[in-house]
């Protein structure tokens, strides 16, 4: 809950006209740039020096339902889109029903993914599993963990809603910094998508 | 959740002093504002000056703790075949003594600057976000505590009263011992014990309290500006800070999860560093790398920073080529990110990336070489004054040549074949630390103190505190270079008789033991300015920048009236300059001074990390019960973080005497 | 001192609510084609095309994806340079660090575990 | 004001006095592992270029620190100093770029002979001198080794180096032998954490990776073409290769001193390496005496001496086959080391200790009996091997011979609990220290 992490100088005078908290969430987005960064590229480096610990026969990951959740999460994302537009034109209970929405579609994500990890460990793929195992759970479960992360945020914003101190001006920009957080974690799952499913598939 | 919509303004009333009544928070519990105890109001406070005068102090704690660890290596190696200390307690030492230097001594003093004049040199009442800034410094502290956790532990050890358990008992190593950098697979489960687990997440915690901090200060340099404050017109030192910060925002993420990889191979068996499942142990170097050489920036620009401001107001004359300095800072720290290789060159990268590396570490040293021929073209013409900052800040451009000079034949990779690893190596990064990094740190501290406190320091104590370092710090590392070119290797706890290096070796030593007098003098004489300094006026040096202006120390709201800055060198021009360019003051607009309202709650949320970091590595030693502990930390910083954002942020006004 | 630097506007930032409609309209064609290009992917890998070829294209639609989310629904087109500029900071970083790392990597330094003693089959 | 200055003069007169006196208390450049004294073309490419790097930011410090000091000197404050105030000029930018440019051009003439120097050191020659078919003159060679230079796979352990000669089939422990002006390829290799390979007057280093495979040549002395055309020595044939042979016996043949150069836990320091320089001749015999490895002792054939052993041991008697009882039998010596003949010495933990006796040096190098004029100390070498079997733990903390059995060398009489090792007697290594000196 960063943007409560704030007191705020209404005497100081900014320069440029941008929200103390949605620069510090920028910052904090291009910060995780890098975060994800390390987790990908440690991925991807270990699948190409190691490119047959895994047994190329056995189909590790369904296509389907991966598309599936990547198809949710960009859906929530749309909702999430809504409902930070709702927020900028006071529209309280537009934006309680979107971000019920995204918290619907988000937490399917995370049933997918949990699904998905039962899965891959009774085909035998554990953490512990060469490095194939260790850098693929380490870097979605990291991307899961973002994931909760805003759901929990998004849960309390929504309970918050209905304490009535909300208001269309401060409080739509807290409802935004969530949104870029949301939408980051979006951004990632896309490249997540195509560089470590769609791309192991097709060189298999 | 929210923050602004129930700000209670119960507060026109008139404020002289600065008591205040407590106001009540919205959880209905009071908030520890001023006028209650000294000590809660310095625990609790928000207040980017004071936090930066904790920050100052803790950090020069353990630069003294760092210099104690430093002297007992010199000590041991005064001699060959010496049995001072054993080896393991030399490989603590010299992991600890280079961890404690740069993550607890020159990180949070170069954070204690910025802290301290930020905000004033940019005109604004406080950071963007004060609570944050609070946070940092109670997270560093709690960092600093887990990382030196060992040496407490060592000594209940040494004392009978605690015995380790668990599957790394045998190794004994409560204390880090593996090197700064860590470098897999030494820090494997099976090299390495509990030492290695409180240094990861001391590390760990250390990274959050710098990234949150960095954050901080990049958004209060864009945001917080005062009117006229163009980018361009920002001091230098903000420049670097901002530069610096944003670095530590770019590099640390590398090693947070470089570090998260490593704590799930300890305790989780997973495979990222452990060549037996296909891991690549040179990963690590990489990704630490990553993050160390933006790192070696991130230490040394600030000192650049401060060199760029004192020296200008000892000439006389503005900073020559402003807007280069600002840039080659700015290309420095890019570039810092396509350099880090240079620190494998014997890893064996291949002819390709070495020859890369190589010329792109060349190219690192062009902005460098700018700095110093501005500080140069600086001096010329201007009128030297030789008071205590200036003399470090001129001690500074010397030895950080010589420091960079030796940086340059480094970057020849095959000539790095022989320095790699060796005492060169030693001799070049302290020349850079010490000759660099500190002396320019000590000129900030002469040319800032009697603003920090109010007092003028006295009397030419300073000059021999220049004399003992200067000269310490030389007859140290000077030698070094020889060693190192004579072969002796880093690292090594004792060496043979006959090899060429006795001599040097004692020589190092005693210059070690200057060095250390010196750094006593210094802490003498900063008492001696805090008890019984003259007070020193609000602008004793004839200074160009905008704290100067302030009173000293400056008032808990900074300026009475936001002041509205019309040209580069602010003060400069409003006392020397023509008459368009004074500092204007924007209008009362009589609703007082919007103050922040001081909090437990940062400080209660980053000490979480205390028994999380302590409970986890030591659950992974084996200890009973230190995974409660560990849960029990994360509940209080969620705690701390819950009921931090449910007080929401208050505040009230001050309607300051009007004296201007 | 020109007055003119000198900005008297509030502080909270001053959102052009006019615009939400138009946002609206673009924000639901948006997701339109994110599940489109989503679909597409899918069925890529499974056509029988060169694999050089349908690697460009995945990683082209991701791209376009990516950023299509940043600049709309993150709404960094509408927003200050200043914000991009952060942004871009550390994107451009880490895809610079992390591509050239990708590279330093390659399967010819890589040696199999050791195991004392062991002279390898070979030599 | 002015006694600061006077300060600051005294203090200047102070440092140049003392920083003079550092220079002059070790003007000996040529010490055992100096970078300066190279013995290879390698090291030797490697000091020409820091000397490069040295001569042009020396020429750098001298200017810049130069304009540096006049500027402090000549544009100091003056007492009552009533000029008006300096010009506040912001910068030149013509001289900026002037100066980027001239410094860019400075870094040039570092960049190529840089860059040179990386694709010599990284590219391992395999000219006809050093082929193994054109020198070695052993008739133990295979085939398709003949046109290979000589290999050897340098391994590194906590704390200890394994030099394999696979081409030969062949291993030694801490000691290499080299023949001189001839390249060698050495493939480094780790098994437990990183080591780095640093033999300062041949190459400079590359580290030891486990999981990596990394590689680097070495040579000592140049090889026939390039010292002839470096002497420009004119002459017949037969006189330059006399003159040559002359060169690499004088100058070459010795014995150099390496060591460990990267962090690898507690006795790092004391993770050294010796080298020595040979002739083809004396290599070849090193390399057949090595194969052949050791007789039992009183030259008795092992199987003759095992079935003694087995049957009746006491009647082997004699400080060495009581040395020899201890190493295979009580002492447990043979679990970890192998010694070339000895049918039951075949363990791969420790270092190989065929010819240990022949070794200058012990336990990594830290233990010498180097004598003065490059010969044994045998009594040294005694004192050496009973100190290291006495008290390895003393000689290098945490190492594995101390480690694997407990604390100590002996039986461990009862495996539940280790305190109740019955460590071997300090008569017990006297007689082992004895059989090992045998060993050459």
């Amino acid at each position: 809950m960063s943007d409560t992490a704030t007191a705020h100088h209404e005497d100081g005078h900014k320069s440029l006209i941008i929200d103390n908290k949605k620069l510090l969430m920028w910052l904090f987005l291009g910060s995780d740039c890098m975060f994800f960064g390390t987790l990908i590229s440690t991925h991807l480096i270990y699948r190409k020096i190691n490119p047959t610990e895994i047994d190329p026969t056995v189909n590790l990951f369904s296509l389907e339902l991966t598309s599936f959740s990547t198809f949710i999460l960009l859906m929530s994302s749309f909702l999430m889109a809504l409902a930070v537009s709702a927020m900028h034109k006071g529209q309280i209970k537009s934006f309680r029903r979107n971000v019920i929405g995204v918290i619907f579609f988000g937490l399917i994500f995370l049933g997918c993914q949990v699904y998905e990890f039962t899965e891959f460990v009774h085909l035998g793929l554990k953490l512990d599993t060469g490095t194939f195992g260790s850098t693929f759970y380490l870097m979605t479960g990291t991307h899961g963990v973002h994931v909760a992360i805003g759901i929990f945020w998004l849960i309390c914003m929504y309970f918050y809603s209905y304490t009535g101190k909300m208001d269309a001006h401060e409080s739509a920009v807290d409802v935004e910094v969530a949104g870029l957080y949301w939408h980051f974690v979006d951004i990632v799952w896309i490249i997540i998508f195509t560089v470590v499913y769609l791309i192991e598939f097709i060189g298999k | 959740m929210s923050t602004t919509v129930t700000e209670t303004h119960e507060t026109s009333t008139h404020y002289g002093s600065h008591v205040l009544k407590p106001e009540r928070s919205n959880l209905g519990l009071m908030r520890p504002d001023h006028g209650k105890s000294v000590l809660i109001d310095w625990l609790t406070t928000v207040d980017h000056k004071k936090i930066g005068i904790m920050y100052g102090v803790i950090a020069l704690f353990f630069l003294l703790v760092g210099g104690v660890e430093a002297l007992v290596i010199r000590t041991q190696l005064a001699f060959p075949e010496n049995d001072l200390i054993s080896a393991q307690r030399y490989n603590q030492l010299f992991t600890m003594h280079g961890t404690t230097m740069i993550f607890l001594a020159i990180m949070p003093l170069n954070a204690a600057f910025f802290n301290f004049l930020v905000p004033l040199q940019i005109g604004a009442r406080d950071v963007a976000f004060p609570r944050i800034n609070s946070f940092s410094l109670w997270a560093f502290v709690a960092g600093a505590l887990v990382i030196n956790f060992g040496w407490f532990l060592q000594l209940l050890e040494v004392m009978g009263l605690f015995t380790a358990s668990g599957p790394t008992a045998g190794m004994n190593d409560l204390v880090p011992s593996m090197g700064w950098f860590g470098y897999a697979p030494i820090t494997g489960i099976e090299f390495t014990g509990a030492g290695t687990d409180f240094w990861i997440m001391g590390l760990q915690i250390l990274g959050i309290a710098s990234l949150s901090a960095a954050m901080n200060f990049v958004v209060t340099i864009i945001n917080m500006r005062a009117v006229g404050m163009k980018m361009m017109r920002l001091p230098v030192f903000t420049w670097m800070t901002l530069i610096v910060s944003l670095l530590i925002v770019f590099a640390f993420p590398a090693i947070t999860i470089a570090l998260a990889e490593l704590m799930f191979d300890r305790v989780f068996g997973t495979n990222f560093f452990v060549t037996a499942g296909g891991g690549q142990p040179i990963l690590w170097q990489h990704l630490f790398w990553i993050f160390g050489h933006p790192e070696v920036y991130i230490l040394v620009l600030p000192a650049m920073g401060i060199v760029s401001e004192v020296l200008p107001a000892f000439s006389k004359k503005p900073l020559f080529g402003y807007a280069i300095v600002v840039f080659s800072g700015a290309v420095i720290g890019f570039l810092g990110f396509a350099v880090w290789s240079h620190h494998m060159f014997t890893t064996g990268l291949g002819k390709v990336a070495t020859a890369a590396f190589s010329l792109l570490t060349m190219a690192i040293a062009v902005p460098t070489g700018v700095k110093i021929f501005n500080w140069v073209g600086t001096l010329w013409g201007g009128r030297v004054r030789f008071s205590a900052p200036m003399i470090f800040a001129l001690g500074f451009v010397w030895m950080f040549m010589m420091g960079g000079f030796s940086g340059i034949m480094h970057s020849s990779a095959p000539a790095d074949a022989q320095q790699q690893d060796s005492y060169f190596v030693i001799a070049h990064f302290h020349y850079v630390a010490i000759g660099g990094i500190f002396l320019a740190v000590v000129s900030g501290i002469y040319f800032w103190l009697p603003k920090i406190c109010g007092k003028m320091w006295k009397g030419n104590l300073s000059l021999w505190v220049a004399i003992f370092s200067t000269v310490g710090l030389n007859v140290t590392f000077f030698p070094m270079h020889f060693l190192g070119l004579l072969g002796m290797p880093r690292r090594t706890h004792t060496y043979l008789e006959g090899f060429g290096w006795e001599t040097y070796n004692l020589v190092c030593t005693i210059g070690a033991y200057i060095l250390a007098f010196g750094i006593f003098l210094l802490v003498v004489d900063i008492i001696r300015c805090l008890r019984s300094g003259e007070p020193a006026g609000d602008d004793p040096w004839d200074a160009r920048t905008l704290e100067w202006t302030t009173t000293s120390p400056p008032q808990v709201y900074n300026f009475a009236r936001n002041p509205i800055i019309p040209a580069r060198d602010a003060l400069w021009e409003h006392k020397h300059g023509p008459e368009n360019r004074k500092i204007t003051y924007e209008p009362d607009d009589g609703h007082g001074i919007h103050m922040p309202s001081q909090s437990w709650m940062p400080m209660i949320a980053s000490l979480g990390f205390v028994p999380l970091g302590l409970g986890l590595s030591m659950m992974q030693a084996g200890v009973a019960y230190m995974g409660y502990v560990a849960i029990f930390g994360l509940l209080m910083i969620s705690l701390g973080v819950a009921l931090w954002a449910l007080e929401g942020p208050g505040g009230y006004h001050l309607h300051p005497e009007e004296e201007n | 001192m020109s007055q003119a630097d000198y900005n008297p506007l509030p502080v909270s930032p001053a959102v052009d609510h006019s615009g939400e409609n138009e946002k609206y309209h673009v924000f639901v064609n948006l997701a339109l084609v994110l599940a489109a290009i989503t679909g597409v992917e899918l069925v890529l890998v499974y056509l029988p095309f060169n694999k050089a070829f349908i690697f460009t294209v995945l990683v082209s639609l991701s791209m376009f994806k990516f950023v299509a989310v940043i600049a709309w629904f993150m709404h960094l087109i509408y927003d200050k340079l200043m914000l991009t500029l952060a942004f871009g900071t550390g994107l451009v970083i880490a895809a610079g660090t992390y591509t050239a790392l990708l590279f330093l990597f390659s399967t010819d330094y890589v040696a199999p575990h050791e195991i004392p003693g062991i002279i390898p089959p070979g030599m | 004001m002015k006694k600061l200055s006077n300060g600051y003069s005294r203090f200047i007169s102070f440092a140049t006095a003392l920083l003079a006196l550092t220079f002059l208390s070790g003007c000996d450049l040529n010490t055992r592992m100096s970078t300066f004294d190279t013995k290879g073309p390698i090291a030797e490419a490697q000091l020409d270029l820091f000397m490069l790097t040295v001569w042009v930011t020396g020429f750098i410090f001298l200017v810049v620190g130069g304009v540096y000091v006049f500027a402090v000197i000549k544009f100091r404050e003056r007492p009552n100093d009533d000029r008006p105030l300096p010009s506040q000029g912001h910068g030149n930018p013509l001289v900026e770029i002037g100066l980027i440019g001239a410094s860019v051009l400075l870094l040039v003439i570092i960049a190529v002979p840089t860059l040179k120097g990386i694709w010599y050191t990284h590219t391992t020659p395999n000219n006809t001198y050093s082929q193994l078919g054109t020198w070695y003159e052993g008739d133990d060679l295979a085939a398709e080794a003949e046109e290979e230079i000589l290999v050897i796979r340098v391994i590194g352990y906590q704390w200890w180096w394994e030099f394999e000669y696979p081409q030969f089939g062949i291993n030694t422990g801490n000691e290499m032998i080299i023949p001189a002006g001839k390249a060698v390829h050495l493939e480094l290799r780790s098994v437990d954490v990183i080591h780095s390979f640093w033999l300062p007057r041949i190459a400079g280093k590359v580290d030891l990776i486990p999981g990596r495979a990394n590689s680097m040549w070495i040579q000592a002395g140049d090889d026939f073409d390039t010292w002839v055309e470096k002497n420009g020595i004119e002459g017949g044939e037969v006189e330059l290769q006399t003159a040559y042979a002359n060169y690499l016996k004088t100058e070459i043949h010795n014995y150099y001193y390496g060591q460990c150069a990267e962090y690898c836990g507690d006795s790092h320091a004391r993770m050294l390496f010796r080298t020595t320089v040979v002739g083809d001749d004396e290599f070849a015999d090193w390399v057949a005496s090595q194969k052949t490895g050791h007789t039992a002792p009183e030259d008795k054939s092992w199987d003759e001496w095992y079935k003694t052993y087995d049957s009746h041991p006491e009647s082997l008697s004699g400080d060495v086959n009581e040395g020899l009882k201890l190493f295979v039998g009580r002492g447990k010596c043979i679990a970890c080391h192998s010694v070339q003949g000895n049918p039951r010495a075949l363990g791969v933990a420790g270092p190989d200790l065929t010819m240990v006796a022949s070794r200058q040096s012990l336990a990594a190098g830290w233990l010498n009996h180097r004598a003065e004029d490059g010969s044994i100390d045998t009594e040294k070498q005694y004192e050496n091997f009973f100190k290291w079997i006495k008290e390895p733990d003393v000689v290098k903390p945490g190492n594995l011979m101390w480690k694997s059995n407990g604390n100590g060398i002996g039986e461990l009489t009862d495996p539940e609990d280790p305190d109740k090792i019955k460590l071997l007697t300090d008569d017990e290594v006297r007689k082992i220290s004895l059989y090992l000196q045998t060993l050459k």
